[in-house]
């Protein structure tokens, strides 16, 4: 069985653009390992990667945990997992961390009933399936519990839009690291207080989740086995080979790329599975 | 060489065309004339096989034309030209390819596809324009010329066909008297030179009268005249017609050597004074 | 006789009364309706929550470019960089003018008096009319000592001091302290700081381009400029180029081909080609669905089965043109001279030959400009579809302003979308004159 | 100078004893022409179709054999699902209001400023001919921005909701109309203008009563057929969080699995609409047209 | 009451009226006559500001009225009708709100925008139709009556003006005989009853010579006869148009009494030889 090209898909947060240029060394480095061509594709959404691997038109993806946890539940055996990302602590997860404007007099989840609540969006783990199961089983249906329950797109979007009055209270996430004045080390508050969309004197934390595992490195299951060994292998070893690519490929610090199994997702999956019973 | 026998058309349930018979012996000049809506153009186009008859049988040759189909009824088509009142021509294109339309059934269709004429056909057609006075537009578009001239390129076009029959209707209806007479004495030098039958629907009595060797008066869908152009006088015009007394001929006619009437005028005094 | 006691007169008066009252009712009718509309979408509270400072900040950002000075209060390494980003970071040890280091002290000048001193133990602004902001750790947090009452421009917590004036920003944290200038321009536009050509005037670059020494002796200073600017890793103007021409392909692809697809079944579908009345109905409903679900939804659609790339939307763009064109063309073919067509049926001719003398000859204009017409919009669409597929300039363009960060990116983008709408449309423009009339 | 005394260059000229060379030669050059361009044209055609596959992540013939894998996962839950249906469909009307409210106050406020605009674009209309330029440029800028950008912007800076997407639309809208209104003023007879001018009529009144009452059939078609289009602007808008239907289509897809019952409830609804609406307008505008025809 | 000064109009370096001057003491029934382009609607058009001079000036009643601007020039518009050859109705709309389009310039923009025509307009509109005889018409579309008709309602818009002076730029060139008369008589009768001072663009000599109290005649943008109908011999008329000795007046005349001459059917048979 022999490959003709391999295609990757890409998310995470920055442009389009920023994505292409900080792994461009991945995949230059993958191109060289398995010896076809390889591209890089940014779809807008979890959406595009999603279909992309279920329909085999992608041959590998970072994903997030939930989006992997509905690829898993559509076709279980469309991909493989393959490694996860270790943070600088040695820890494998990060936050939802559910927030809102100083000035709004919000202080924790519990002021926060009756107000407009924004999640980012339906594929995400952190903007939305972690987060949405947790309060539901702390308050309940959550659309009772909230005046109304939305979502902003993004979560860029989300903080931007409770920053801006646009939603009293919304989640997003971070690794949790660090000062919540600097928007912790990483993760979508530190970057929208460096752009300086917002400043973090302005808001305030209600409420942060349990670990949300990191998402997994996935390898389309149909590919020949060897073609997975040598990715995952070049991956795993990234760290140790190309420090900087690394940088790019984990959007960050990070400690290494290490193997993970299906039971680091077995809490998302049930979570997604109980959200979509509820429907 | 045509028999015409019991052809009918119905629309709805009226007849068009109701049960007319007619032979034509030799190759002739044959005019038809009628009111509007006489039948005369229903007729021609059932000879053409634009328009199905209802019932009848037209034997050309001995062959009865009404009853072909397909290829044969394309071939048929071929060998007798139509002369359309609009010309009928594809005004987008240059003149010499509507000439060339005429030969389309006699080629392959592949080649026709993509404009494909062999030289000799192009040679042809140009040679047609020039003995119709028209070989200068040849290259010009059809709709960039006047009325006469379109209509000289339909004749063109009709004798591309080199057809055994050319059927006219009312070829010099939408034009001035000067282009009207251009165009008849063509109709009138291709049927001397080449004898071939030309069947002509005309609308104007001194038309028929100037050009026919024969006349055929239609009215509603049955034939009340069929002889000589000096037996068609002014009363059987008159029943042809069904005009009454104060029929005058002038009042239609296209001849350019006719003075225009003063009945205008008279007309207008009349509703001034 | 006078007029009003015209016979005429009582039936005209009528008329224009009623007139009268048409031409107040539909104006009313308009404004009740766009009073509901107003109250519907709740503009009222829009009002309240528009956020002008919003648009004024995008405003700006639009032609300006901010170059930060952080410092990391963990090592104390002090660096700048033009947005922040690697691409535009100053060489280690280096700084632009306004800035300067002397020891462990680094002095910007942010104009007007405006100066921030970052020192060993903590960071000074000092802001002319107002005093000296003065900020050190203190334990856990942060000291600040500023004239009282604080005003609303200092933004002052325990573990965070961000100040904002026209002259720049400021920021201090527990871990690091950044200060930012802004400027009017795209910065590094043309070439990023490790390029031998950033900073230079156009003067100098034009006599480096013509006759100066060589700056690399491998490749002429022209090449060299024209490798640094594709290669730009800031405003990346190779990607850019190819996202442009890969919405172009999916418009172009999309519209001829749909085009394309669309003419034989448009024969089918007219009225006085196909005497097949089921078979009509049918296509005409399938053109009816293809054109109702737009692009974007067949995009989506499609992506699973062709996964991401200028394919799927161009296969996109072209599925719903099938249908527009398909409906468009065979309302042309129904409109067709009928005169043209029996000329060409009485000479004999066969039902491809009528097709194509009688038919084709008459339609093309119509089919032309069209489809030329639609060249234009479905590069609009193509922009919005690539922003889902993941391709072309839409997907740089929404993502640029989803992460709400580069403006001036934004703005050069949208200029590159207007400039290729309106190419695209003087190019079909052109196109439909020249075929049309030269034909 | 030799050339204008004695005509064309004699290479020019028809060579009498051969008349129809030139007109062979001359077919032979066009059909070299036209073949050139259809050869060129296909192979544009042919190498953008390759670029474009290799830049896509799946193949093309590959992809087909997987075409119907997405709808036919879409609708096998449907319908195990089938019951929802209807109580989905109810759900989604709200949003489905909206989404025909955008698209009709965006079409009206558009149509409303393309008619001014549009006039004051018209050479021979215009009311200070000058500006002419200025506002054909204005109104192609209005056209080439796509409705996207504009609704993202303002979502920024307005929030979400119906506004952003209104306001994107009718400046599209607005630029559009303008364009074709121009064209069709531009054909108006100018001579109830030029009488109403005599009587000392202003501008306003020259338009009202001497262009509006010949172009109005002509723009209200042209106006229809634009609100028709603007129904599905208004729902695709909906995606990038401007409110309406196609928010909610675009989050109960991203949902995927599980809630594709809505995804087709909401499809449906929004598909008949559409459809609807277009068959409205279509009869309106042939009666239109032929009205104008009488 | 109206002297023209110097009048001069230039369309790029060509003088369509150069500096001409001529003063009209009292009310009377001048006609403007001249072969085509010798500057007659131009000067019309100058005097009801529609085109705008290039030098010179036209003072009525000792008012400049080619330096008005604005709503000046506008209220000189409404005093001073215009009557055109090709009558510039608005087709659209009904025969009255055509006539009441003639005070336009004493309604708000915004009344006359929703039709807001006091009663009393709207039956003093009525009046002059039925003076002109078509107040039947009133309710009709204007393009759905006879060209003669149409003319009498811009007639009727013009009286609707109440105007100082009214012009007629060949108010019968595109009418036929018949209604050619009915027009010239009812413009005539308006100059005799409300002794409004009419200038009149004529083409053709006999309409002046029968209608005009004072005939004015243009060549090359000059007036180069200025006199009384009976002064316009055919010599003179010769210089006007500058035809050599083959001018015959009739080939030119709309007189209904005139006999059409046989000059086309000439034409026609000598192309034809
Ligand atoms: N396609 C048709 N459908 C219905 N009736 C038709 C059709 N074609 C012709 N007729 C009717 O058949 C009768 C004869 O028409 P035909 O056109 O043959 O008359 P004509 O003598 O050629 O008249 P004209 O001088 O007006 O061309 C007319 O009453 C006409 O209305
Ligand atoms: N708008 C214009 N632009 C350029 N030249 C013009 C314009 N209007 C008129 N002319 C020229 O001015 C000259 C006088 O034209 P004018 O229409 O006044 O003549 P006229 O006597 O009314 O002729 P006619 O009997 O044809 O109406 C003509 O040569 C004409 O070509
Ligand atoms: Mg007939
Ligand atoms: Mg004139």
């Amino acid at each position: 069985q022999e490959i003709k090209e391999f295609n990757i898909g890409i998310l995470g947060g920055e442009n389009a653009q920023d994505r292409m240029t900080s792994n461009e060394c991945y995949r230059a480095k993958i191109e060289e390992a398995l010896g076809v061509p390889v591209k890089l594709f940014t779809p807008a959404d979890y959406d595009g990667v999603i279909q992309g691997l279920l329909g085999g038109t992608l041959d590998m993806a970072w994903l997030g945990a939930s989006a992997f946890a509905k690829i898993y539940l559509t076709d279980a055996k469309a991909v493989d997992l393959a490694l996860t990302k270790q943070n600088v602590d040695g820890s494998t997860g990060y936050y939802s961390i559910a927030f809102a404007r100083k000035d709004s007099g919000i202080t924790s989840l519990d002021d926060a009933k009756g107000k407009v609540f924004a999640f980012a969006e339906p594929n995400s783990t952190s903007g939305y399936l972690v987060p949405a199961a947790e309060l539901t089983e702390k308050y309940g249906d959550l659309k009772q519990y909230f005046a109304d329950v939305k979502f902003s797109g993004g979560h860029e979007q989300t903080i931007v839009g409770v920053a801006n009055g646009d939603f009293e209270a919304g989640v997003s996430w971070a690794d949790g690291l660090g000062n919540w004045e600097d928007g912790y080390t990483s993760g979508a508050f530190r970057k929208a207080a460096d752009a300086g969309l917002v400043d973090m004197n302005d808001l305030v934390e209600l409420w942060k989740s349990k670990p949300i595992p990191e998402g997994p490195m996935v390898v389309r299951a149909a590919l020949p086995q060897d073609v997975k060994d040598k990715v995952t292998q070049l991956t795993a070893d990234l760290h140790e080979t190309d420090k900087d690519c690394a940088y790019g490929v984990a959007a960050g610090e990070a400690k290494d790329f290490i193997p993970v199994t299906l039971d680091a997702y077995q809490g998302v999956i049930a979570a997604r599975k109980l959200q979509e019973a509820s429907q | 060489m045509l028999q015409v026998r019991n052809v009918t058309r119905l629309f709805g349930t009226k007849a068009a065309v109701d049960n007319i018979s007619f032979d034509v012996a030799k190759s002739g000049f044959v005019g038809i004339i009628g009111r509007s809506g006489a039948g005369k153009s229903t007729f021609l186009r059932m000879m053409n096989r634009l328009t199905d008859a209802t019932g009848g049988e037209i034997a050309f040759e001995g062959r009865n034309i009404l009853t072909l189909q397909g290829a044969d009824k394309r071939a048929w088509q071929s060998q007798c030209a139509m002369i359309f009142q609009q010309f009928n021509l594809v005004p987008r294109m240059d003149v010499a390819s509507n000439v060339l339309h005429g030969i389309l059934n006699r080629r392959s269709t592949l080649s026709t596809m993509f404009s494909f004429w062999p030289d000799d056909d192009v040679l042809k057609a140009l040679a047609i324009l020039d003995r119709l006075g028209i070989a200068e537009q040849a290259t010009k578009r059809a709709e960039a010329l006047s009325g006469g001239q379109q209509q000289r390129v339909a004749i063109a076009r009709a004798l591309m066909q080199d057809p055994k029959v050319i059927l006219a209707d009312e070829p010099i209806a939408s034009l001035d008297p000067m282009n009207a007479q251009i165009v008849m004495d063509t109709l009138r030098r291709i049927h001397d030179e080449d004898r071939r039958l030309v069947i002509a629907n005309l609308h104007t009595l001194d038309t028929a009268r100037r050009y026919c060797d024969r006349v055929i008066g239609m009215r509603d869908g049955r034939i009340v005249f069929d002889g000589t152009p000096e037996q068609l006088t002014t009363g059987v015009a008159r029943d042809i017609y069904g005009a009454d007394a104060s029929f005058s001929e002038n009042a239609t006619s296209t001849s350019i050597e006719a003075l225009p009437s003063d009945a205008d005028a008279d007309y207008a005094r009349r509703m001034l004074a | 006789m006078t007029a009003a006691t015209h016979p005429l007169a009582p039936a005209l008066l009528a008329g224009f009364h009623r007139r009268k009252l048409q031409a107040i009712a539909l104006p009313a009718l308009v404004m009740l309706y766009l009073c509901y509309a107003f109250f519907a979408f709740d503009i009222p509270s829009l009002f309240a929550k528009a956020r002008l400072d919003n648009a004024a900040i995008l405003a700006s950002d639009f032609w300006s470019y901010k170059t930060h000075v952080t410092r990391d209060n963990r090592t104390g390494r002090v660096f700048a960089a033009v947005e922040g980003e690697a691409k535009g970071a100053y060489p280690a040890g280096t700084f632009p003018d306004w800035v300067s280091q002397t020891g462990a002290t680094t002095t910007i000048d942010l104009g007007t008096g405006h100066v921030v001193t970052y020192d060993a133990t903590g960071a000074r602004f000092a802001v002319p009319g107002y005093g000296t902001i003065d900020i050190r750790p203190d334990g856990a947090g942060l000291k600040l000592t500023a004239p009282e009452p604080l005003p609303d421009w200092i933004n002052a917590s325990g573990n965070r001091v961000s100040v904002t004036t026209d002259a720049g920003r400021f920021t201090y944290t527990r871990s690091k302290v950044e200060t930012f200038r802004y400027f009017a321009g795209w910065e590094l536009f043309f070439f990023t700081l490790d390029s031998p050509f950033a900073g230079k005037g156009w003067g100098e670059l034009a006599a480096l381009a013509l006759w100066g020494d060589r700056i690399d002796p491998a490749r002429s200073n022209i090449a060299g400029m024209a490798h640094d600017i594709w290669t730009n890793g800031m405003w990346h103007h190779a990607d850019v180029a190819g996202a442009i021409f890969e919405t172009v392909l999916m418009a172009f692809l999309g519209t001829f081909g749909g085009a394309i697809i669309a003419l034989p079944l448009a024969f089918a579908a007219a009225r006085n080609m196909n005497p097949l009345a089921p078979a009509r109905f049918a296509l005409r409903r399938v053109f009816d669905f293809t054109r109702g679900v737009d692009g974007l939804i067949w995009t989506i659609i499609l992506s699973r089965a062709f996964g991401p790339g200028p394919m799927t939307g161009a296969l996109a763009i072209l599925i719903t043109d099938a249908g527009a064109f398909g409906k468009s063309f065979s309302e042309a073919l129904e409109n067709i001279d009928e005169k043209q067509l029996e000329g060409i049926r009485s000479t004999g001719a066969n039902a491809l030959q009528r097709a194509r003398f009688g038919v084709i000859p008459q339609i093309t204009p119509v089919l032309l400009s069209q489809t030329l017409y639609s060249l234009e919009s479905n590069t609009r669409s193509a922009t919005v579809i690539g922003a889902i597929v993941g391709g072309g300039i839409g997907l740089l363009l929404t993502q640029a302003i989803q992460t709400q960060k580069d403006w001036e990116e934004v703005a050069y983008y949208i200029t590159l979308i207007i400039l290729m709408v309106m190419t695209m449309d003087s190019l079909s423009g052109w196109l439909r004159r020249k075929l049309i009339k030269g034909a | 100078m030799v050339d204008i005394a004695f005509g064309p260059t004699p290479g020019k000229r028809p060579d009498p004893k051969a008349p129809g060379a030139a007109y062979l030669a001359m077919t032979r050059r066009k059909r070299l022409y036209g073949g050139l361009i259809l050869v060129v044209f296909l192979a544009m055609l042919a190498s953008g179709f390759h670029a474009a596959e290799t830049r896509n992540a799946g193949g093309f013939l590959s992809g087909l054999a997987q075409l119907d894998d997405f709808p036919r996962e879409v609708l096998a839950e449907a319908w195990t699902k089938r019951a929802n249906l209807p109580a989905l469909m109810w759900a989604a009307l709200p949003s489905l209001i909206e989404t025909v409210n955008i698209a009709a106050v965006s079409t009206l406020i558009g149509v409303l400023a393309a008619s001014l605009l549009s006039l004051l674009a018209t050479r021979g209309l215009a009311r200070w001919p000058l500006l002419t330029p200025v506002i054909r440029r204005l109104l192609d800028a209005m056209r080439a921005i796509p409705e996207v950008v504009i609704a993202l912007i303002l979502i920024y800076i307005l929030g979400g909701g119906p506004i952003p997407a209104m306001v994107a639309i009718a400046i599209h809208t607005t630029g559009a109309m303008g364009k074709l209104f121009s064209e069709v003023a531009e054909n108006a007879d100018l001579k109830p203008v030029e009488g109403l001018a005599s009587v000392g009529a202003t501008w306003g009144q020259r338009m009202w009563l001497g262009i509006l009452p010949q172009v109005a059939p002509n723009w209200f078609s042209y106006a229809l057929l634009r609100f028709e289009i603007n129904v599905r602007a208004s729902a695709i808008l909906g995606f990038v969080g401007a409110g309406g239907i196609g928010y909610d289509l675009k989050i109960a897809m991203q949902w995927g699995g599980g809630r594709y019952d809505s995804v087709v409830a909401i499809f449906l609804v929004l598909f008949a609409t559409i459809v609807l609406i277009d068959q409205l307008s279509d009869r309106l505008r042939h009666r239109l047209v032929k009205g104008a025809a009488q």
